[in-house]
């Protein structure tokens, strides 16, 4: 039963585009939230994409007003390396404890990178999937909002930690800070806890792992991004040449009973965008995609047409059976041409595999209770279910950046109605 | 394993399936693993009176339902022997009488007719068993570090190439009634079982690819060059032998190393030996008697040393 | 108007570098002698508690009303420099100053020093703002469209606590839906036809007293702005006015017209249907067939008719597959012995679907993979067999259903078409001419009328093939009764970030009229609509603007006394914002206002200007800019940066510490729609050497958060070629640059190779005057 | 149910449901996306005029002529890379090999090597209980007709020598299970039950 008066307030888990657009949406409609995020800067996945498709535009843009958006609305906090312990209660009457890792930063930080200078000490760039290194003491990147350093756990306790505190003029470093565990009272609950790509090592054939010039998509993002280990040139990872000669292997894991059953939506058109890339940088390169099916939607079938027009980009129906390993570490894709009956082997000096979604919550080995899973582990309310619990974006389901954000705002809306139900009623207890 | 997999003592009993091959092609296997499995611990009778398991082609020639009466005959030779487990050497009776077994205890029906056929010689079935690889059961029931321990003698120095070759794998390896012992395609269990016996496995990237089985006996010409790629791969990662738990495969690879030269202006010449005989080696066993090195065609320098330390 | 004095504080931060690199004391010197500033500090770490609490101490005591900061960008610390709500004038002298130039240097402290000067300039030209919301708001929401989008949407309202006004063009709810036999499934397990339910939908909307339902209605006329629409409905001859405050459109769609699909045999044999007439003929008794009502037994459903085929519908629908795979999978369960094909070219069941997909071939249904060529009078269905790699013509069918596209509603092709609506399609629909209509219009006495280009005819021609009719809502805007669309048909949105950001603010499209999509993806598109307009309600009634410049309480203020009535102010609105009187005077409807000044862009003799943004406030700053002459050989660069990307792509420059030319000054504005050209002259006229134009991407895949502001600013300065002759200038001073957010590392090369350019040139002849 | 004769008519099922319900692994023929997985895994995949993948979709077709009449049939080297990497779970190994045994009982598959060679293992298998390579071999060898036997026995004369110089081919009497009469009278009741079964006419 309700204790007293509901709370209002919204908790909207996860700071991706989908999380950002719920609480912002949310908050514009006058409602507090609070917006967790278990990284230090906001964005999630769409913040390490170079470009979307089929409009080939930069995600920093729509990231930025959405930014600005935050700042001029006091409704909304922000707490960053922050992740949902437990949950219990129900709409209006949320109790929910909220753990948060160290940042040995606090609000003072004006991001003057003075700390940066103060250590040699490099660490795996997690933003670049550690493709590259940054230093200790490092902001998570050019657009990172909130726009504050963060220190790397692994200089704590070391004199570079202590050289980096005394960088500092403001007293934005707090070496004494820890993990911490608090309690909110919540009124709604919007999982916007997103996904992460499939483990490529689980899909032994295609050899993830046996070549540095065997990657995966997201990796592919972040070589063509301006800020990107590579300074946005499409390299091959082994040797640093251009990678003109390139394989774009669909349904790596989708479409799968051995792996994923269900198909990711995105990798299809992602693949696309990325034969852009490398065209746009090398007028002479050869870009392969191997599909079972193309699944372009209404206008994307545009971007479809566009890209199939171009003659060095060759579609091939074919899932491939397996990736070879040449003696010099050139990856060879094995498989049959399902349309020309041909069985091939073609060497490249890039392998992309275009790996599905996989919803972050499901190996979330301490996930909270967060309302009906289907067998995938998307969060899917179903009739009947409390109303305090909705999900955003790929969470409840693989979906593209458009679908995220209607989700997204039609989850802000169930949010609001939820509180609002839960303030009548217990305004009628009262 | 499941805990219907115990008998009436509640202990596990190993029976041992050899199959044909082990009195022909793969005696070698079959006497380094009777050497072998008490060495490590685990006690095995032979099944009595065992038959052949119907092997690849059993199906064409027989059909289906002869084919898994076949293995249902040793099964209940098995469970009458008051066994929980049966563990075979050979990639081709695993899988049959492993894929028999697991058909039968999923399919009421298919265990009907099989009890039925078996009743003609008063015999049934009450597919209570686990059929296993005697891969899967040294990396399950005994470990690495248990061979290790069991080493006396370490092969120092000898480089390992280790060619698991296909139905020793798939399709069971990964699935939970196949002990899920590891991957389809990047098995690692071999060059963990040439490691601990102090030998050094090296870098072999073709350990799952296909000699070509029967079609390799059947029709040479259409599966050589495939033999060819695995000695040349074996060949370049710098190995004295390749290390096989497949009799097919280690029949082929080995008998046809002379033809292949002859086709391809090769000269090959590497040993291929059971996992097992290495081990039993490396166990201090007898080489001949247990190990049954003799038996290997190509002979090297390295494996003479071998037989004679 | 609000025109109380100000009394500007200038705060000089000396943290992030600041200090170290140029000198505080010259800034103070400015402040104070130049501009006599009464109130000057500095402080070494300003966004500190210490720093801040400096200047609450000179708000409380009265001394300061308008704090300056001279610190960081104004796009961070927002938070620590916002006093009672009020965020302070920032000089940006970290980031696009000691960030990326030299210390000390005495043309780093130059720019320091202007910039300075700019933000005092700043401050006086600004006025702080009050919201002025007039007359009474309505806070009920008229839904247009009564099928299960429209259904679901004033469900979502009236759950929400709003009045809902529900309108159908039929004398029933429930649309299309009412003659699905099942729909797909949308939850757990995602296999088989789910029950439909909308006949529950109807039960409940027509059981909530927040929702007043009016059937066999239309919209006739549309009037206001979100808060104060006036709606003329008829229903049944009678008319009445409607007052409304947002509006949600789920007109939805119809079939593809398969007359148009005889080479796929539709109308040469009656068992040739579409998967509309099938869901009649689906009953839990095994499928019948039209022609003799004997059992169907073997059935072929060909996808893709009409849809993907540049012939026809150019885009995919979406939905057609798993339609196909919903009755397949019907037919089957209610005869397990039919025989039953579907013949796709791409099969596209996406997400959990796949899962659908899986049931159908688990059911026994056939796939193949193959482009149809023809379907014949005797069902005969040839076609190239992919997989088999040979053609194949498939013979003795029972049956052969046409998977037809979605043609979405954006008009209603049982009305009539609107004098000036085909006008304003084909300007909407081909952003490469953004101002298609606008010239049209202003060479409204000129003769002859201006042929349309080929990508206009080409952009023409699915308009015309998909729309007939007329408009949805008849709204009396200038720029024309429809709403707008963006490309094959479907209704205006932002496509990707902010799909609910349209050009008629308070009005917003869900479901299939906006995209392909299923009834479950239009009923979640449905809430998302409701939610936008309910904050347009609440928004207008503060006075509030929408998305982007969320909460701004500026307005544009028209100055009729010297207003020319060009009307290019009401023409180049992105939003439609402005109307014209009796007197073709403009005037603005506030509340459709989004608050990027386009009109202040537009506008040739500057009358129209906001309280805190405004021509002579900008004039002011590039005024207050010192050009040394010529013989100091220091040119002045004057850029003008979009504040949503070039001027954070700037800032990113910076925090990069990316180094470029001290010779430039950078002006913030809302959005290249605001620049006008007088801006450009002035500048050139006070002696700045080169102008540049800082913005995002224009054309068919434009970013622009106010839709059409770099195309519009590409188009002024395409006209300033006559200015800049008759001031005996080069052309190539003033250039434009589409500046991406993402673009920080090529901020160097773009600003010095326009440098370079320009030294190439020589100076401005005006320097000095 | 009977077997359909290959009609001229693309796609008339009958043939494929036949396959769905009698042939190893045939009930998961339906769920085929023609992904090419399987063609594409195979070992000696070029040595296959359809491969997997395309003989599946010519039983959908009905193309039951050209199906049995596939090299594809005898060229599965049973590696099982196809059955683990389906994205769909079929079991193409023992389709392919279904199929293969459904065309040797159809009497499509007289003059192929496999069927000859599954023969000679039968028989040995029916005889001893257990096989006996050498005579196996032999028998494959001489079901050419003795010439071409020689022939192939000497062609891996070396092979056979090397065998029996290393005790791996064994000499002497074959080696044969006690109760070869219980393994027969096993033998001979699967076999009737499998004719039984197939009065349903599986067959004809």
């Amino acid at each position: 039963m309700n204790q007293g008066p509901a709370s209002q307030t919204i908790l909207v888990v996860g700071g991706g585009i989908a999380g950002i657009t719920a609480a912002v949406e949310a908050a514009e409609t006058g409602y507090e939230v609070i917006l967790l995020e278990q990284s230090p800067a906001l964005g999630g996945r769409v913040s390490a994409f170079s470009r979307y498709f089929p409009k080939l535009c930069h995600p920093t843009c729509g990231l930025e007003i959405n930014y600005q958006r935050i700042r001029k609305n006091p409704r909304i906090k922000v707490i960053t390396m922050a992740k949902v312990e437990s949950l219990s209660g129900q709409a209006g009457d949320y109790t929910v404890l909220v753990k948060t890792k160290p940042r040995y930063v606090n609000e003072k930080c004006t991001a003057c990178g003075d700390c940066a200078k103060a250590t040699d000490v490099r660490v795996s760039n997690s933003f670049n999937y550690g493709m590259d290194k940054v230093s200790a003491a490092y902001l998570p990147h050019e657009h990172a909002y909130p726009q504050k350093f963060v220190i790397a756990p692994e200089v704590i306790d070391t004199p570079d930690a202590d050289n980096i505190k005394a960088a500092c003029k403001y007293g934005a470093v707090d070496l004494d800070d820890t993990e911490s565990v608090f309690e909110l009272k919540i009124g709604a609950v919007i999982w916007a806890t997103g996904w992460k790509p499939y483990d490529a090592t689980k899909i032994t054939p295609y050899s993830y792992g046996a070549s540095p010039d065997i990657i995966n998509n997201l990796e592919m993002e972040r070589l063509a991004a301006h800020d990107g280990p590579t300074g946005g040139k499409i390299l091959r990872p082994s040797n640093g040449e251009p990678a003109k000669r390139v394989a774009l292997i669909q349904c790596a894991g989708s479409r799968d009973t051995n792996h994923l059953p269900y198909c990711s939506r995105i990798c299809c058109l992602g693949s696309m965008k990325h034969a852009v890339y490398v065209r746009e940088q090398y007028t002479d390169a050869v870009v392969d995609i191997y599909y079972i099916d193309i699944r372009a939607h209404d206008r994307l079938e545009a971007f479809y047409r566009r890209v199939s027009a171009d003659p060095q980009v060759n579609f091939i129906k074919s899932k491939p059976g397996h990736v070879e390993i040449e003696e010099d570490g050139t990856p060879v894709v094995c498989g049959e041409d399902t349309i020309s009956r041909e069985v091939y082997a073609r060497s490249y000096d890039l392998v992309v595999l275009a790996l599905g979604m996989e919803p972050s919550a499901l190996t979330d080995t301490d996930a909270p209770h967060m309302g009906s899973r289907d067998d995938y582990g998307f969060i899917v309310p179903l009739p009947g279910d409390e109303p305090g619990l909705s999900s955003a974006g790929v969470a409840g389901g693989p979906l593209d950046v458009s679908m995220s954000v209607q989700s997204a705002t039609a989850a802000a809306l169930s949010a609001i109605q939820a509180v609002r139900k839960a303030t009548a009623q217990s305004g009628a207890l009262e | 394993m499941s805990d219907s997999n115990m008998n009436k003592s509640g202990k596990k009993k190993f029976v041992y399936y050899p199959g044909c091959s082990s009195q022909g092609s793969s005696k070698h296997l079959d006497s380094s693993l009777r050497a072998i499995v008490p060495a490590l611990g685990l006690e095995m009778e032979e099944i009595n009176d065992w038959n052949c398991c119907g092997a690849s082609v059993g199906n064409i020639g027989g059909g289906p339902l002869p084919t898994t009466a076949l293995s249902g005959r040793n099964l209940a030779k098995a469970e009458q022997q008051q066994a929980t487990d049966v563990i075979t050497g050979c990639a081709a009776c695993y899988l049959n009488t492993h894929g028999a077994n697991e058909r039968i205890k999923a399919d009421i029906t298919l265990r009907g007719k099989v009890n039925e056929s078996l009743s003609a010689a008063d015999m049934s079935y009450e597919a209570n068993l686990q059929v296993r690889h005697a891969c899967e059961v040294i990396v399950n029931e005994v470990g690495i570090d248990k061979i290790k321990a069991r080493v006396t003698k370490p092969l120092e120095g000898l480089k390992v190439a280790g060619y698991v070759g296909c139905q020793t794998v798939r399709p069971f390896a990964n699935t939970e009634s196949g002990g899920k012992y590891d991957t389809f395609d990047d098995p690692k269990f071999l060059d963990q079982f040439a490691e601990a016996c102090g030998a050094e496995a090296v870098d072999f990237d073709l350990k799952t690819s296909c000699c070509g089985g029967s079609v390799a006996v059947i029709s040479p010409e259409k599966t050589l060059h495939l033999i060819r790629d695995i000695l040349q791969a074996a060949q370049d990662s710098g190995a004295d032998v390749i290390s096989t738990p497949c009799p097919l495969c280690q029949t082929n690879v080995e008998m046809y190393q002379p033809a292949i030269n002859k086709k391809f202006g090769t000269n090959f010449n590497i040993p291929v030996v059971f996992y097992s005989q290495l081990m039993a080696k490396a166990f201090g066993l007898d080489a001949k008697k247990d190990a049954g090195l003799h038996r290997n065609t190509i002979r090297s320098e390295k494996l003479n040393i071998l037989v004679r330390e | 108007m609000n025109n109380q004095i100000l009394n500007p504080g200038v705060y000089l931060c000396g943290g992030c570098g600041i200090g170290e690199s140029i000198s505080l004391d010259a800034l103070e010197q400015v402040a104070g002698k130049e501009y006599k500033v009464p109130v000057c500090r500095q402080h070494a770490f300003l966004c500190g508690d210490e720093g801040r609490a400096l200047i609450e101490a000179d708000l409380a005591a009265g001394n300061v009303n308008q704090p300056i900061v001279a610190a960081c960008s104004p796009r961070v610390m927002t938070d620590q420099f916002t006093f009672e709500g009020t965020p302070a004038i920032r000089a940006n002298l970290r980031e696009q100053v000691v960030w990326a130039q030299p210390a000390g240097e005495e043309d780093t402290q130059m720019l320091a020093n202007d910039y300075l000067r700019m933000a005092i300039t700043q401050a006086a030209g600004t006025v702080p703002t009050v919201a002025a919301p007039e007359g009474e708001y309505s806070h009920t929401i008229l839904v247009l469209g009564g099928g299960s989008t429209g259904l679901n949407a004033a469900l979502a309202a009236a759950n929400t606590g709003y009045e809902v006004l529900l309108v159908e063009r039929d004398n029933q709810l429930g649309g299309w839906a009412n003659k699905w036999s099942k729909t797909l499934p949308h939850l757990p397990p995602y296999r088989d036809p789910q029950p439909n339910t909308i006949n529950e939908l109807i039960t409940t909307v027509e059981a909530e007293p927040a929702i007043t339902v009016l059937t066999g209605s239309l919209v006739t006329k549309t009037e206001g702005g979100p808060g104060k629409f006036n709606v003329t409905l008829s229903q049944d001859g009678s008319s009445r006015v409607e007052h409304v405050g947002a509006i949600v459109v789920a007109t939805g769609w119809r079939p593809y017209d398969a007359n148009n699909l005889v080479h796929l045999g539709y109308g040469l044999n009656t068992d040739v249907v579409t998967g509309i007439e099938l869901e009649e003929l689906l009953t839990n008794e095994s499928l019948q067939r039209r022609s003799d009502n004997k059992p169907a037994k073997t059935v072929m459903f060909v996808q893709c008719a009409g849809s993907r085929d540049p012939d026809h519908l150019p885009y995919c629908s979406s939905v057609c597959c798993e339609v196909s795979i919903k009755q397949a999978l019907q037919i089957m369960q209610t005869d397990p012995a039919a025989s039953v094909y579907v013949l796709f070219d791409e099969l596209r069941t996406p997400g959990t679907a796949e899962e659908f997909y899986r049931q159908a071939q688990k059911a026994g249904v056939v796939f193949i993979k193959g482009k149809v060529k023809s379907v014949s009078a005797d069902l005969g269905v040839t076609y190239d067999d992919v997989m088999l790699g040979q053609e194949v013509t498939l013979q003795g069918l029972d049956m052969v259903v046409l998977a037809t596209g979605m043609v979405p509603n954006s008009t209603n092709p049982e009305i009539e078409p609107a004098e000036n609506g085909a006008e304003q399609l084909l300007d909407d629909v081909n952003p490469n001419t953004p101002l298609s209509l606008a010239i049209k219009i202003i060479d409204n006495d000129a003769k002859e009328v201006v042929p349309p280009t080929a990508e206009q005819a080409q952009a023409s021609e699915p308009v015309s093939a998909a729309l007939p009719g007329g408009p949805l809502l008849n709204l009396q805007y200038v720029q024309g009764p429809h709403i707008p669309m963006l490309v094959d048909g479907f209704s205006d949105s932002h496509y990707i970030c902010f799909p609910y950001e349209t050009r008629r603010t308070g009005i917003y499209t869900c479901g299939p009229v906006r995209r392909p999509m299923d009834m479950a993806e239009a009923s979640e598109d449905a809430a998302g609509a409701i939610l936008k307009a309910i904050q347009s309600i609440e928004g207008a009634a503060r006075g509030a603007a929408m998305h982007p410049r969320v909460g701004d309480l500026s307005f544009p203020k028209i100055g009729l006394d010297t207003c020319t009535k060009c009307r290019r102010c009401t023409i180049e609105c992105p939003f439609g914002a402005i109307e014209e009187d009796e007197n073709s005077f403009p005037i603005l409807i506030e509340s459709r206002c989004r608050r990027c000044g386009t009109c202040m862009g537009a506008c040739p003799v500057r009358t129209i200007s906001f309280d805190n943004y405004s021509p002579n406030m900008v004039l002011g700053m590039i005024d207050a800019v010192e050009v040394p002459d010529e013989f100091d050989e220091k040119p002045r660069i004057l850029i003008f940066a979009c504040e949503n990307d070039a001027y954070p792509a700037l800032d990113m420059a910076g925090l990069n510490r990316y180094q470029y030319s001290a010779f430039i000054r950078v002006i913030p504005v809302r959005c290249l729609g605001s620049v006008p050209l007088l801006w450009v002259a002035t500048a050139l006229e006070k002696g700045f050497d080169g102008i540049m134009l800082m913005g995002c991407k224009s054309g068919d895949d434009y970013q622009c958060h106010y839709v059409k502001g770099s195309a519009l600013a590409k188009e002024r300065l395409s006209k300033i070629g006559e200015t800049l002759k008759s001031l005996m200038l080069e052309e190539e001073r003033v250039t434009m640059a589409e500046i991406s957010i993402a673009d920080s590392h090529s901020i160097p090369d773009v600003i010095d190779g326009f440098v370079e350019t320009i030294e190439g040139i020589g100076f401005n002849p005006f320097k000095g005057f | 149910m009977a077997v359909s004769s290959d009609t001229s008519q693309k796609y008339d099922l009958g043939f494929a449901r036949w396959v769905y319900q009698n042939v190893k692994g045939g009930d998961k023929l339906s769920m085929c996306m023609q992904c090419g997985a399987c063609s594409g895994s195979c070992p000696i995949g070029t040595e296959m005029d359809h491969g997997p993948r395309k003989l599946i979709m010519m039983v959908r077709a009905g193309m039951k002529e050209a199906v049995f009449q596939s090299n594809t049939l005898w060229n599965c080297t049973s590696c099982y890379r196809c059955t683990v990497r389906c994205p769909r779970g079929i079991p193409v190994t023992h389709v392919v090999q279904g199929l293969a045994a459904k065309a040797v009982a159809l009497g499509y598959a007289s003059e192929v090597d496999t069927a000859r060679f599954a023969h000679s293992f039968w028989w040995s298998v029916t005889h001893f209980g257990r096989t006996d390579e050498r005579l196996v071999t032999a028998k494959y060898y001489f079901s050419f007709g003795f010439i071409a036997g020689i022939k192939k026995s000497l062609d891996n004369l070396k092979i056979a020598l090397g065998m029996v110089m290393k005790g791996r081919m064994h000499v002497g009497l074959p080696h044969k299970v006690s109760d070869n009469k219980g393994l027969r009278a096993i033998l001979e009741k699967a076999t009737e039950i499998e004719m039984r079964d197939k009065q349903g006419g599986a067959e004809s």
